[in-house]
């Protein structure tokens, strides 16, 4: 049987027919993946070329020449300024509140039998399962019947409700791969249940907390049906785009948009490094 | 904190009192005010007074069933486009995204991050009756010599579909990456053809995707106005427009309102139908 | 309406009675802008030159009806709306309604010395008869746009064109607010649009119906008809003619026409809001009364404005935009153009009816 | 009857009282009396789902007993946290805090006490010493091996000295050449610190290498307790005889103090005396102390037939037919070759009355 | 060598020729040739990460060699996709389809080649009650033990019946009892409907209480094959005397024919033929061949003291202190009792010479 390496038989010949149909067939599938993705990029791709254009006309339309004018300056157009800080401001505040509020009850979720948990899931549920502009009107009828004046609070309020729901289900997706032994252990060695929690449960679920964070950040920064029914007379800036749509879109916009897309790719970027990381650490126990 | 330890129960509620509150006071209750107003009668002009106006839903239904249709019919449409374009993309980066997932991961969600109006004029812009697309589908015929995508349902529709394709996309991909390689093995070891493992096996696992996919897509669409407003016309104007208009515009409160419900109650109806099929645990989730 | 916004009201006649900053909402492309530096304006840093009045300038009137929406919730409840100045136009129901509901302050007159320089047609507006609560901002005439390359060359003038050419199919929009497209129509229809009777708004409204129908209409668009005709996604569109004078000057492939027979003329008026700084304001509205200023406007945003003398400032600021007829139209425009009945815009039937027509 | 079971002995570190604990309607631990000597390496055998852990997390403080009381020395801690308890654990699945270092994690403990600085550096690597994994303080746990891991858990309980170490099947994670190599180790750090271990585990031979007591629990209740030699010499129940090892269990009835007569006939002689006469009893005979040979005088003789063969290397297990159903037979091989008997070969089987026990089948025939 | 030492059967059932196999670097397979007679229970045994998972996915075509071929049968099976192959694997995480029935489970692989109606029913019930899980059927995989699932994958495999079953360390995950168990179950099926069984494990014992021919992995490579009986009495390796069971090497070098010097001085003799003279060897000898008593003449003895006595009831293990290292001493308990010797008693070691094996260490120190 040594011998048998010198009368080695040729690679019958199904199996490469079998190899190249696998391989033509894995690479349609790429093929279609790329164009899937090229179709995603598109408009992206479109909004951030036209940043750099220099419009003849207020119109922001047709390819004219590159500029970095825009971009040097962003803030050149009445109000886009305000806007955009109105923007940040809310989505901040916004998001570091539902952060919080809806990982509390994402931890009450998966970690506690209580009664009255399929009723909780399902309030969680459903402002997911709402349309944005029911959700918007009946913030506004709230706020009409309390003859509570629209604006700044009434878009912070409105926003932290909608993200709140996000946040408990990009948290609890997380948690309920957490090895709840490592509580234990961390008790066991004579941590009180807040040294346990600080030292061991929020290290370990940071990651999902801050992606919860982003998603929640990425969902106020961009909303606007919600916004347009309870912004009163604040402008943010998908409120500034809509307006500046009636007549014509300055490029400047375009820069923003793409300055928010960068940086919350950025942003995105290193959370998922991170997590890639924190995974493996979290197999390295399992 | 000793006493947490001992008061084991009172632990969830301190967790939880602080959301639900939250969702309670600013999800629930304007949804009774909102109820509260469907039912009131009266103009503008004369104010709007309280009468169990239940009128008004009937009107809300005969005034505007094209639209209604046309949000569901759209939505539909658009969800069913979402699944059957996200579905390999993702199953590809699941399956042989290997080191690179995360990365491509992040172009699925891109579009999160442009502004949704900024990505509606963006495809306002790409489908323009002058623009490259509409000249290359005119070119090979698709398109006749004054046809045009802008203002049609075509646009309308695809609009909706790309911009909610990451509600689709994501959750699919969670399903896909959770499936373990060695099922599919198995099934190949047991003579499933690479198609039959596929249906036989990782289609079936990847339904709690499909079905959370299905929702957040389907839910935000029917409901949705920006598309039919930035791309299309009156005559594509969705159930959202109206209620946009009564709300804002007309200052028709009631009708709004019962506007609003009659679509909740049909979205209501339609997750109910579709919880029959597919099981309700996996709606909740 | 109450004072206490620190803004001060009531009659006065000292500065130290006004707020330090103005809150002005206007439209889009609605004011002098500085060709070097878009965010400046010359005519409100004068102002503040002058008064010592800082002006927070905001731009979010889009159209009537959503402004109104938008802003009636507090006007309702008695509140102001952090506004001294907002804008109207007379075709709409809104100034009558503002004014009825009381939710604007009278004006200050002693202020406004300069309400002598309004041309006589504004002196009286039926819906503020001696103008106790506003001043008229500039004035536009309503009239049909065409883009020739997406037209086929051919330059639209009738509203029959518009609505019934099957060569501009699917090419065409129209105006959202009622007065302006219904004018014109009436007009061709042979009917007075100053008095509308049950069977001539039917004889319109079902013209544009028909055209709706047809798909003959792709839209209808606020200012945002502007950007689909120059990019040719329409080949004509009812247009007001400030917009030709701003946006579709750079196009050389657009025309703008007066229908045949004639179309209407609007107004858009300054009004101060309950709680708005009734001094504060009152001092602004009496400031572009001055035909120095209102030159500045006329020129700068291309509308006609409501003060005598102005085209006389205006040869020294620009000559050519002197003799835009748009901007000073001369006698045969204006012996042709017409006010929309005020009482149509009120009648309920009327208004649903034209909003099942908007498709919402 | 566990609880009389109990031995009294000097000092109990642990003492459990009458403690049950269930799970929605499952019965987890049913009435558990049990002390734990001082100082003694304590085991807790039994099948899976019998109730080991749930015993262990009680006294641990991870779950909170139904009924019944628990006393670490003379201290009751039934509702007491478990990081105000003197004892630590040994996760099966180790429990290393994934974030921090080796040295971070074996500090966590000493860290919540205060201790800081040299000492705490001291203290932390010795034990590391001890568990040989020194230098390894600055790996994170995805960075070692599975035996390496499990000494880190090892040493982050010991690094505190507790009162009682619990270790819920320490080895279960590891492969067999691995495990064999922890006994040992575990067996002797627990010699040379001297503090209690409660080991649970559900394999009979680690148990018995390694403990000092052994207790044999079934079904949330301890069947059997004592020292390995004296459960495996003598269990009590066939459940001990059985899982205890391999047991041939010949089923019979006691006949005076002569002996035993099994349902073929013969009558056995067994040295343990016997319950009343007439009771049901089987006869237990470990398949070591059987011989493929015929009887001296003095032993009990059975005949039958071979009916398996098979080599194991260090022995050969044979499986005889007899009368009284199968026996199987341990055969070390002390020549090489696979052994002597061929299958279906007639044999005499003997074995000395000494060695052979019985189990009272009457109680366990009414439960 | 492997190749040599390989029995030559009248059939092939599966034939791996100089196969090798690396992952970026690593090389897994390490040119294996292997022939496995049909109908015979074939063990893979080694060390983890040797190598056999990845030759047990070459011959079920979830992976393709680098170099070298594998036949089923005659048929060469290269390239060719899991499905068209002959061949079930039993893997060890079961790999169950968490979404269908455990009936559903098994007829997988009959709905694929086309079997229906009541031919499906009546295969899968009947396996189903080969496995004794009659009744079963409706449940989905989560809702059975660990054991139970395990015989659901070996069912699910078996229904097809394939011309070669290949188990992935099938018992890893069970506990000992049911491993064992397990074991008879297999042992027995395979003996039943006699189609080759290729059976990877890292546990020697169980790999030779059901092997008919053992093959021991180490590094890619085939250290040794044949019979387990072979392997055990006459290991070529020090790898494989001490991987498979437990071996006291002797280490010493060779005089003539006469014997074997070890370290201490002291010569021993072995019946195996020994290497030339002067090369460096190990004598080794199986603890349980090793007697603590005097030699009777013609056997080896060696002198040393006892240092540790372990009871592990079927028999007691002694270390032995001795000047050529520590000889562990296996002896059967034919009385109750832990043995006869006490720690620190000097004793006498004896062994007969047939019962000794030699390694050449040389061409080992050489690699
Ligand atoms: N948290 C729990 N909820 C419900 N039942 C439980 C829980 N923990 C344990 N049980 C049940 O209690 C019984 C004893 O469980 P326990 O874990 O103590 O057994 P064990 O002896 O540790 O088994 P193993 O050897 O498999 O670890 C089992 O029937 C188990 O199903
Ligand atoms: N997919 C893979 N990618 C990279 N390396 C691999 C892969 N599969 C196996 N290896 C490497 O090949 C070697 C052999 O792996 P294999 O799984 O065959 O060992 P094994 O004998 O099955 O071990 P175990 O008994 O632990 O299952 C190991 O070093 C392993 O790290
Ligand atoms: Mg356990
Ligand atoms: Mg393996």
């Amino acid at each position: 049987m040594t011998t048998a390496a010198e009368t080695l038989p040729a690679r019958p010949r199904p199996s490469i027919a079998a190899r190249v149909w696998a391989f033509v067939r894995r690479h349609l599938l790429a093929a279609y993946s790329v164009l899937a993705l090229v179709y995603l990029m598109l408009p992206i791709a479109v909004v951030i070329l036209f940043s750099f254009n220099q419009p003849a006309t207020q119109f922001n339309y047709t390819w004219q020449q590159f500029t970095l004018d825009n971009w040097t300056s962003w803030d050149a157009v009445p109000g886009i300024r305000d806007s955009v800080i109105l923007s940040l401001e809310i989505a901040f505040l916004s998001t570091i509140m539902a952060t919080a509020l809806g990982t509390l009850v994402a931890l009450a979720l998966v970690r506690h039998r209580f009664r009255g948990r399929g009723p909780t899931n399902l309030l969680v549920f459903l402002p997911m399962a709402t349309p944005e502009i029911v959700l918007g009107a009946s913030l506004l009828t709230l706020f009409l019947q309390m003859r509570y004046p629209t604006g700044f609070t009434t878009i912070f309020i409105a926003h932290v409700m909608f993200i709140i729901s996000y946040v408990v289900v990009t948290v609890k997706a997380r948690l309920v791969g957490f090895d709840r032994h490592l509580e234990e252990a961390a008790m066991d060695l004579g941590a009180n249940e807040w040294t346990t929690f600080v030292k061991v449960t929020l290290p370990l679920i940071a990651p999902a907390i801050l992606s919860a964070a982003l998603l929640g950040f990425a969902i106020s920064i961009d909303d606007f049906v919600i916004t347009y029914f309870n912004a009163g007379s604040e402008t943010t800036f998908p409120l500034f785009v809509w307006g500046a749509a009636r007549v014509a879109v300055p490029p400047q916009v375009n820069v923003v948009a793409s300055a928010i897309f960068i940086l919350a790719l950025a942003a995105m970027t290193l959370n998922v490094l991170f997590q890639s990381r924190r995974g493996r650490q979290a197999k390295g126990t399992a | 904190m000793t006493f947490i330890h001992r008061h084991r129960w009172l632990a969830p509620l301190l967790l939880l009192a602080p959301g639900l509150a939250w969702l309670a006071v600013f999800f629930v209750v304007p949804l009774g005010f909102l109820a509260y107003q469907s039912l009131q009668s009266g103009t503008f002009e004369q104010g709007y007074t309280f009468t169990w106006e239940f009128s008004n839903y009937r009107d809300a239904i005969t005034g505007y069933d094209e639209q209604l249709v046309r949000s569901f019919l759209y939505a539909g449409i658009a969800t069913v486009a979402t699944l059957l374009i996200s579905y390999p993309l993702v199953y590809w980066i699941a399956f042989h995204g290997g080191r690179w997932k995360n990365l491509l991961l992040l172009f699925i969600v891109a579009p999160f991050f442009v502004t949704y109006l900024i990505r509606t004029l963006a495809w306002q812009n790409i489908l323009a009756d002058q623009g490259p697309v509409v000249g290359f589908l005119r070119d090979i015929h698709v398109l006749s010599a004054d046809g045009r995508l802008l203002a049609t349902t075509v646009a309308v529709v695809s609009g909706i579909t790309y911009n909610f394709l990451p509600f689709m996309a994501l959750p699919l991909y969670v399903s896909l990456e959770q499936i373990d390689a060695r099922l599919l093995e198995a099934a190949q070891d047991l003579y499933a053809s690479k198609t039959k493992a596929f249906l036989r096996v990782t289609l079936p696992l990847s339904a709690p995707g499909i079905v959370a996919g299905t929702l957040l897509t389907f839910i935000p669409a029917a409901g949705d106005f920006i598309n039919a407003q930035l791309l299309g016309t009156p005559n594509q104007y969705m159930i959202g427009n109206v209620i946009q208009s009564k709300f804002l515009e007309l200052i028709d409160y009631p009708a709004a309102a019962a506007l609003s419900f009659v679509l909740m109650g049909l979205i209501m109806i339609s997750l109910l139908v579709y919880a029959r099929a597919v099981g309700t645990e996996k709606l909740t989730g | 309406g109450g004072d206490d916004d620190g803004g001060g009201g009531g009659a006065g006649t000292t500065t130290a009675e006004l707020a330090d900053t103005l809150r002005f909402s206007n439209w889009q492309l609605y004011i002098d802008r500085d060709p070097n530096d878009k965010t400046k304006s010359p005519s409100l840093e004068q102002f503040t030159a002058q008064t010592g009045v800082k002006v927070n300038y905001v731009e979010d009137v889009n159209d009537n009806a959503t402004y109104f929406g938008k802003i009636q919730g507090p006007l309702s409840q008695g509140r102001g709306i952090d506004r001294d100045i907002i804008v109207m136009t007379d075709n709409s129901r809104f100034p009558a309604l503002l004014i009825s509901r009381e939710w604007v302050e009278p004006l200050d007159k002693g202020r406004i010395p300069n309400i002598a320089n309004l041309i006589e047609a504004q002196q009286s507006p039926p819906f503020d008869p001696d103008r106790t609560y506003s001043i008229p901002w500039v004035s536009g005439i309503t009239g049909i746009a065409t883009n020739l390359q997406a037209s086929g060359g051919e330059v639209v003038t009738t509203m029959q064109q518009l609505l019934e050419d099957t060569k501009l199919k699917g090419k065409v929009t129209l105006l959202t607010e009622v007065a302006d497209t219904m004018t014109p129509i009436m007009l061709e229809n042979g009917d007075d649009p100053s008095k509308v009777t049950d069977d001539s708004w039917k004889r319109a409204y079902d013209r544009v119906k028909k055209a709706v129908d047809a798909g003959q209409i792709r839209r209808f668009t606020g200012n945002d008809y502007v950007a689909d005709l120059e990019r040719g996604n329409i080949a004509a569109a009812v247009s007001w003619s400030g917009d030709v004078a701003t946006g579709l000057a750079a196009n050389k492939d657009l025309r703008w026409n007066l229908p045949e027979k004639g179309s209407d003329i609007w107004t858009d008026n300054m009004f101060i809001p309950l709680e708005g700084s009734v001094p504060t304001a009152s001092e602004y509205m009496n400031f572009v009364l001055d035909p120095k200023i209102a030159a500045m406007l006329a020129v700068g945003i291309g509308y006609i404005s409501p003060v005598k003398g102005v085209k006389d400032e205006a040869v020294k600021l620009d000559p050519e935009s002197a003799n835009n007829p748009l901007i000073f139209p001369d006698d045969d425009i204006l012996s042709n153009v017409h006010q929309f009945d005020s009482d149509a815009l009120n009648n309920e039937t009327y208004t649903q009816q034209w909003q099942t027509l908007l498709g919402a | 009857m566990s609880a009389t079971a109990a031995p009294t002995p000097s000092v109990a570190d642990v003492r459990l009282e009458q403690v049950t604990k269930g799970f929605d309607g499952v019965v987890a631990v049913d009435g558990l009396s049990l002390e734990i000597p001082r100082g003694s390496f304590f085991a807790l055998l039994g099948p899976s789902g019998c109730g080991k852990t749930t015993t262990l997390r009680m006294i641990g403080g991870f779950e909170e007993p139904d009924e019944g009381a628990i006393f670490l020395g003379d201290r009751p801690v039934t509702g007491l946290p478990p990081h105000k308890r003197d004892v630590n654990t040994v996760f099966q699945s180790y429990a290393l805090f994934p974030h921090l270092t080796i040295f971070e994690n074996i500090a966590f403990g000493l860290r919540r006490k205060g201790v800081k600085g040299q000492t705490l550096k001291g203290r932390v690597g010795e034990i590391l010493g001890m568990v040989d994994l020194a230098g390894m303080g600055d790996r994170k746990p995805r960075q070692l091996s599975g035996g390496q891991q499990q000494r880190v858990a090892l040493a982050r309980a010991l690094v505190n000295n507790p009162q009682v170490l619990l270790l819920d099947e320490p080895l279960g994670a590891l492969d067999l050449k691995l495990r064999k190599q922890m006994q040992l180790t575990l067996k002797q750090i627990q010699h040379d610190i001297g503090i209690t271990f409660l080991h649970v585990t559900h394999d009979q031979e680690e148990a018995m290498t390694m403990a000092d007591v052994i207790a044999v629990m079934n079904h949330g209740r301890i069947e059997q307790l004592g020292p390995p030699e004296e459960l495996y010499e003598t269990p009590r129940t066939s459940f001990v005889a059985r899982f205890l090892g391999a047991s041939n269990l010949l089923p019979g009835t006691v006949e005076g103090q002569s002996g035993v007569r099994l349902a073929s006939g013969a009558l056995v002689h067994v040295e343990q005396e016997l319950p009343a006469a007439g009771s049901r009893v089987a006869v237990g005979i470990r398949p070591e102390k059987v011989r493929l040979a015929p009887s001296r005088d003095g032993e009990n003789r059975l005949s039958g037939t071979i009916f398996d063969r098979s080599y194991v290397g260090v022995a050969t297990q044979y499986t005889v037919k007899t009368p009284d159903g199968r026996v199987s037979v341990f055969a070390q091989n002390t020549q090489a070759g696979s052994g002597t008997h061929e299958p279906n070969q007639a044999v005499e089987l003997s074995f000395d009355p000494g060695s052979a026990f019985v189990v009272d089948l009457t109680e366990e025939e009414n439960e």
